[in-house]
């Protein structure tokens, strides 16, 4: 029997993978999951380059004082004779009386902007620290991957599992096959979340590469020693978890309801509210736990304007261990929840 | 008839489709005369091609084809200002009362608004959904729906109609009614018809030629009439019971006979046999039969029949 | 509970306030039975209950002993052909069965097999690795049949089988249904083509109007109404003589000459005893040469039953 | 006593020009869409810029009434490039929620019950029924762009006096090609969309998220790459850009005039593309 069942799991797994897959809905998925990390790699390949043409131009149009010696102020001739020529200029918008001077030492580039031939403005282009993209990438995770992209991605595999497949007027197929609904329900959530946790984390994967690449080894092995690896493994955690709990809330809302669209609305709503709820109310929803586990973003409090810091810190964070067991808890009643919902699914597209 | 009997109202010249590089019909030839021509053919043959193609809906790859005399590569605009068609699928706006979609098509065919409200109400009460004229089509049923797509194909009173799987779908009672609507149709004398659907009992009972088409080949183009064939020598019987009796003793008169079930049997009477000998055998036997006759050809097994020659052909 | 029948006891179904079925009391043994009835008269809630689909208001449903909602038993013995066109996406016709099979819990080797078969019996197999996505009407008819059919269940369930296959394929389909319903198999058909009906099944069930108007085999029910008194084409060389004699006979009600010679319609309340009588006639000097019922079919019965109903809507 | 048996008649009257009849399903279409309260409530509300924009210019021509509201002549603003700008940008983005309001629903319903195979089978073109499908958006956007608009350049030149008119003439046909571009860009979005998405709201939603996903990733791929190429998929930007050249307006720096030209060019062009491949009288079987 219990073979029986594994290879009923697995028959459901491999159609409902393929299907999530492969399809042309999957899509959607992909580009929620891959959007940052096509970014960020994207930036580190222009960002190589480009250090490359400033180190290439630094060897022939070195300046002659550091650059941080012009001052708004000066006039073209000053700039000229304390730093040389510059590299590049160029001229304003017809009519406009500026001109930019480009002068870079191999690694920062400044552009001197003059307004009818005294500086104006000084701009410079400094590389991005190890630190700062890592504040980025955290970043990215707390406000766009886990509040938009996961919750986004959740809703898009999780409640087409069978509502999608209702709509379709596909679902018979499943039910017709002799397969306890349980069974059936199982399959369908765990080939969800398995695509899902896959897809995702090789999104946080990536957009680790992405941004690691840009730094020689020496530079990295000081962040590896400082075990920062911890924040990238406590990402793909948090995301599979993210999976796990939104996976079962949409399972459960695409059986429930005609038209996900509408309380996934509403739970988007309540989670993006979440900061702002008096604390009684934080526990209730996703979110707050996922953040909790979270490393503490005390760090990165200096930069962030106190509108984005409130949202990305939870209020009191909850304990892992806690966040954990409520997690997986939550989910395994919303399951439950599923698999009686599953029994009692009847086929009845025509007045669907 | 007042039709012009020496032109055809289809003509095909080394018709060839093409969807990328697959042919769909490959070099067709035909002219075609009758008041109503069955399309008929397996599925994937062709049919609904042709019928889009002479519609302008497909490009002509080589070759071409006139309706009514009109090349459908020059004068597509033409054709369908007199042709009327009724899609396969369904066909229809949900959002639309079923006259105001009816007048629209009017309109779109070149009549004129005040016209074309008085064809809408007209055809309608003509298809028999006069009482539902108002309602919103998303209302309606499946067959309601049939006879809106009806409706809309004769509103601008085409010349040619077109009708793609007329009664697909449709429970019996609007089965015999919709072939109804089209007998009549085509008895009002002023319009051709061109039929396709896989019911042959539907095509049987609306057509007078029928044109076969299999893998993009025209094989067959038959007159029903003339080919109805009756064959004296094969004899069908029914029987309450005792089939296999009445089976052994005719065997024992030298028929072949070979039993279908449920009572069913098909005889091949032998040479000199008569009929007399088969009745005396019912009555001495006593077995209680129900039906007795003749096997007339049906267009099944006229298709059979140029199916099979098809392949023995090719 | 009877281990060869589907049987359904008082069953009911509404959906919210319209009606699916009502007060259905049917055992449908072997062989090939058709439903037949107007749209909405509750043929695909019947075979959707039947097939656990959807759950019945009231009443009980058991199918060969099994309960509707044990798909995990019931299943193993039942396939359903949906009225539905529609497929999960982005498979083969191969893909789709072998996967379902698969998921039916069968090692791997089977489900080619079985797949295989399948797709053989309903002619599909040079198309099997085609996607569904580009398959015709028909093509996709036959494959719902091959998925129903792949497990060799011993209840088939068809909503509308035949329907946008060619005269072709028609042939073969019915051909392999004759063998499931001799095999002893439960093949229960919905149809709307009522000629085919008669030619492929051993009994019918008309539906109308959510009830069961009439079920049995087809000229039983014919015999049963009977306000109807039978009518049959008699074709012979001399109808007026024939005319002359027949209405000798007491359970003679009615004879009308067609014009043109096309023969004699006789309308009689005993069609056995009639049936007697003209082959003792034929003896005679008057040559018959074809008895045809005209109203001992299913589409008769249809409009006895249905027809009045559907008149007045 | 006569009997008239009802029985098939065909037609023999006269017949309408082929050129109009695009027009044919523009008048359903508008009996249906000015059913909706909704949407006509929204007209109203999009009456009301323009309606304070005419309240400014007959103030600020009118001293007395000034005095008599105790405003400076100073606060009120000039009417040039920047105040048209401005009546473009609010009128634009209204104009874009009534497509994303209206959109959705014009090709999708005939798709959906293959109503496409009744229209083409007759003497109606595929571009036709775009055509009369476009029409709609196109005129009922028009009535709170350039409409208003224009009437605003009148009232001006009503209060100023001919030589305004003359000396701004270019003005006027700045507010007639800017909003006309934004319509037909739109239009042919929200058509494209309708097409292509197979569910009412979910194409609303799609027309909305064709705006701000664009504007979200642009303003992202503008600050990872610190370039301003990301605002070339912001269709807003590439709007105001545009407008921006048209009405002589000076925003700061941002894309270039000639780039957003030619992304609403390939806007277009996509559009078209993905309509002309649904829009067809049958199904391609592949």
């Amino acid at each position: 029997m219990t073979g029986l069942l594994r290879r009923q799991l697995w028959g459901i797994m491999r159609l409902e993978i393929r299907r999530l897959f492969l399809s042309r809905m999957s899509l959607v998925v992909y580009l929620l999951a891959f959007a940052p990390a096509i970014l960020l790699i994207g930036h580190a390949t222009f960002e190589t380059r480009y250090r490359q043409r400033l180190r290439s131009i630094a060897k022939t149009h070195k300046p002659l004082a550091g650059l941080d010696q012009v001052y708004p102020g000066m006039s073209m001739q000053q700039v000229v004779e304390r730093l040389g020529r510059p590299y590049a200029q160029r001229f304003g918008r017809r009519g406009s009386p500026t001109v930019f001077y480009q002068y870079t030492d191999g690694t920062t580039n400044l552009t001197v902007v003059f307004m009818q031939g005294y500086v104006w403005r000084l701009l410079y282009r400094e590389p991005t620290s190890l630190p700062e993209y890592l504040r980025l990438l955290s970043g990215i995770f707390n406000l766009y991957y886990l509040r938009l992209g996961i919750f986004f991605g959740a809703v898009w595999v999780f409640a087409s599992l069978f509502r999608g497949q209702i709509l379709d007027k596909t679902i018979h197929y499943y039910l017709l096959c002799p397969v306890r609904r349980e069974v059936l329900m199982a399959g369908k959530y765990l080939a969800g979340l398995l695509s899902m946790i896959l897809v995702f984390d090789l999104g946080v994967l990536f957009q680790w590469i992405g941004t690691l690449w840009l730094f020689d080894k020496a530079t990295l092995a000081g962040y590896l020693d400082q075990s920062s690896l911890r924040q990238l493994l406590t990402c793909v955690a948090v995301t599979a978890l993210g999976c796990l709990g939104y996976g079962s809330v949409f399972t459960a809302v695409g059986l429930i309801f005609r038209n996900p669209i509408v309380p996934a609305a509403a739970i988007l709503a309540w989670e993006q509210i979440n900061p702002f709820l008096p604390a009684a109310l934080k526990p209730l929803g996703m979110i707050h736990y996922l953040q909790s586990l979270l490393p503490s973003s005390a760090k990165l409090d200096q930069q962030i304007p106190p509108m984005i810091s409130l949202l990305i810190r939870p209020g009191e964070p909850a304990r892992p261990t806690v966040a954990v067991i409520w997690i997986v808890t939550v989910s395994l009643v919303l399951l439950a929840v599923c698999c009686v919902l599953a029994r009692r699914l009847q086929v009845n597209y025509a007045t669907d | 008839m007042p039709f012009d009997s020496a032109q055809p109202v289809i003509e095909l010249s080394r018709l060839t489709v093409r969807f990328g590089t697959r042919p769909i019909l490959k070099g067709l030839d035909a002219r075609l005369y009758g008041t109503s021509i069955g399309l008929l053919g397996p599925n994937g043959a062709g049919k609904s091609t042709l019928i889009h193609t002479l519609l302008g809906m497909c490009p002509v790859a080589e070759g071409t084809a006139k309706v009514m005399g009109h090349d459908i590569r020059k004068e597509q605009r033409r054709i369908r200002s007199f042709v009327g068609y009724m899609p396969e699928g369904d066909a229809y706006i949900a959002d639309m009362s079923a006259v105001a979609m009816v007048r629209m098509m009017g309109e779109l065919s070149g009549l004129p608004p005040e016209a074309a409200l008085e064809r809408a109400h007209e055809v309608l009460f003509y298809v028999g959904l006069g009482e539902a004229r108002y309602r919103r089509l998303g209302t309606f049923s499946q067959g309601m729906r049939q006879l809106a797509k009806l409706a809309q194909a004769v509103v601008h009173g085409p010349r040619l109609l077109i009708l793609d799987e007329p009664t697909n779908g449709l429970d019996p009672a609007a089965r015999t009614r919709m072939i109804r609507l089209i007998q009549q149709i085509r008895s009002s004398g002023k319009v051709h018809i061109l039929l396709c659907s896989h019911l042959l009992a539907d095509v049987e009972q609306i057509c007078q030629e029928v044109v076969i088409l299999k893998d993009g080949w025209l094989i067959a183009d038959v007159d029903l009439d003339a080919q109805r064939r009756c064959d004296r020598r094969f004899l069908d019987v029914e029987v309450w019971d005792g089939a296999d009796q009445f089976a052994g003793a005719m065997a024992g008169l030298g028929c072949t006979c070979s039993s279908s079930g449920q009572g069913r049997i098909s005889m091949i009477l032998p040479e000199g046999l008569h009929l007399q000998q088969v009745y005396q055998t019912i009555v001495d036997l006593d077995v209680p039969i129900r039906r007795l006759s003749y096997r007339t050809d049906s267009l099944e097994q006229i298709f059979l029949r140029a199916m099979e020659s098809a392949d023995g052909g090719l | 509970m009877s281990h060869d029948l589907v049987v359904l006891e008082d069953v009911c179904r509404f959906y919210g306030e319209v009606l699916g079925v009502n007060h259905i009391n049917l055992s449908i043994g072997p062989g090939i039975t058709s439903l037949v009835g107007p749209n909405g008269s509750g043929k695909t809630t019947l075979l959707s209950l039947i097939a656990g689909l959807i759950r019945p208001s009231k009443g009980r449903i058991s199918v060969l002993g099994y309960r509707p909602d044990q798909p995990q038993q019931l299943m193993r013995i039942l396939g359903y052909a949906t009225q539905f066109d529609s497929f999960p996406m982005g498979l083969t016709g191969l893909g789709l069965i072998y996967s379902l099979l698969r998921m039916s819990g069968y090692p791997h080797s089977d489900c080619r097999k079985m797949a295989n078969q399948a797709l053989e019996q309903v002619g599909l197999v040079q198309d099997s690795h085609r996607r569904i996505g580009a398959y015709s009407k028909g093509m996709k008819q036959r494959l719902k049949l091959a998925c129903a059919i792949a497990h060799q269940p011993q209840v088939l369930l068809l909503d509308e089988p035949l329907n946008g296959l060619d005269p072709l394929i028609r042939a073969t389909i019915i051909q392999m249904l004759r063998r499931l319903g001799r095999e002893g198999r439960h093949v229960i058909i919905s149809s709307h083509v009522l000629n085919e009906v008669e030619m492929i099944s051993d009994q019918v069930v008309l539906l109308s109007g959510g009830y069961v108007a009439a079920e049995g085999p087809i000229h039983t029910v014919r015999t049963e109404i009977k306000d109807q008194p039978m009518e049959f084409l008699i074709q012979c060389d001399k109808p007026r003589l024939l005319a002359c004699s027949i209405f000798q006979h007491d359970h003679v009600v009615e004879a009308r000459l067609l014009p043109e010679d096309q023969g004699l319609l006789v309308k009689t309340r005993d069609a056995n005893q009639f049936c007697r009588t003209i082959c003792r006639l034929a003896l005679g000097q008057v040559q018959i040469h074809g008895i045809i019922p005209t109203d001992d079919n299913v589409r008769s019965i249809y409009e006895y039953l249905v027809g009045n109903q559907e008149a007045s809507k | 006593m006569a009997v008239y048996k009802q029985q098939y008649r065909p037609y023999e009257g006269p017949r309408t020009s082929p050129i109009w009849r695009f027009l044919v399903p523009l008048r359903y279409s508008y009996a249906k869409i000015l059913q909706s309260r909704l949407l006509v409530l929204l007209l109203a509300l999009c009456m009301f810029y323009p309606c304070a924009c005419a309240t400014i210019i007959y103030l600020s021509h009118n001293s007395p009434a000034l005095a008599a509201l105790r405003l400076r002549s100073g606060i009120l603003p000039q009417v040039d490039g920047r105040f048209f700008y401005f009546f473009c940008t609010v009128q634009g983005s209204l104009a874009f929620v009534l497509t994303a309001l209206i959109g959705p629903g014009l090709v999708w319903p005939d798709l959906a019950n293959g109503a496409l195979a009744l229209y083409l089978s007759r003497p109606f073109a595929r571009l036709e029924y775009v055509a009369s499908k476009m029409t709609i958006l196109v005129l009922l956007l028009s009535t709170i762009t350039w409409l208003p608009g224009l009437v605003l350049f009148a009232i001006q030149a009503g209060c100023v006096g001919w030589d305004w008119a003359v000396d701004n003439a270019w003005l006027a046909g700045a507010i007639l090609v800017a909003s006309i571009v934004w319509i037909v860009v739109l239009s042919l979005i929200g058509l494209a969309l309708s097409a292509w998405v197979r569910w009412r709201t979910a194409a609303g939603v799609a027309v909305l998220a064709v705006y701000f996903v664009g504007a979200g990733l642009g303003r992202a791929i503008n600050n990872i790459w610190q370039t301003r190429y990301g605002y070339l998929i912001d269709l807003g930007e590439v709007m105001n850009t545009v407008w921006a050249g048209l009405f002589r307006y000076y925003r700061g720096p941002g894309l270039s005039p000639v780039h957003a030209w030619l992304m609403l060019l390939l806007v277009c062009l996509v559009c078209i593309k993905a309509l002309a491949s649904k829009v067809r009288g049958l199904e391609v079987v592949r």
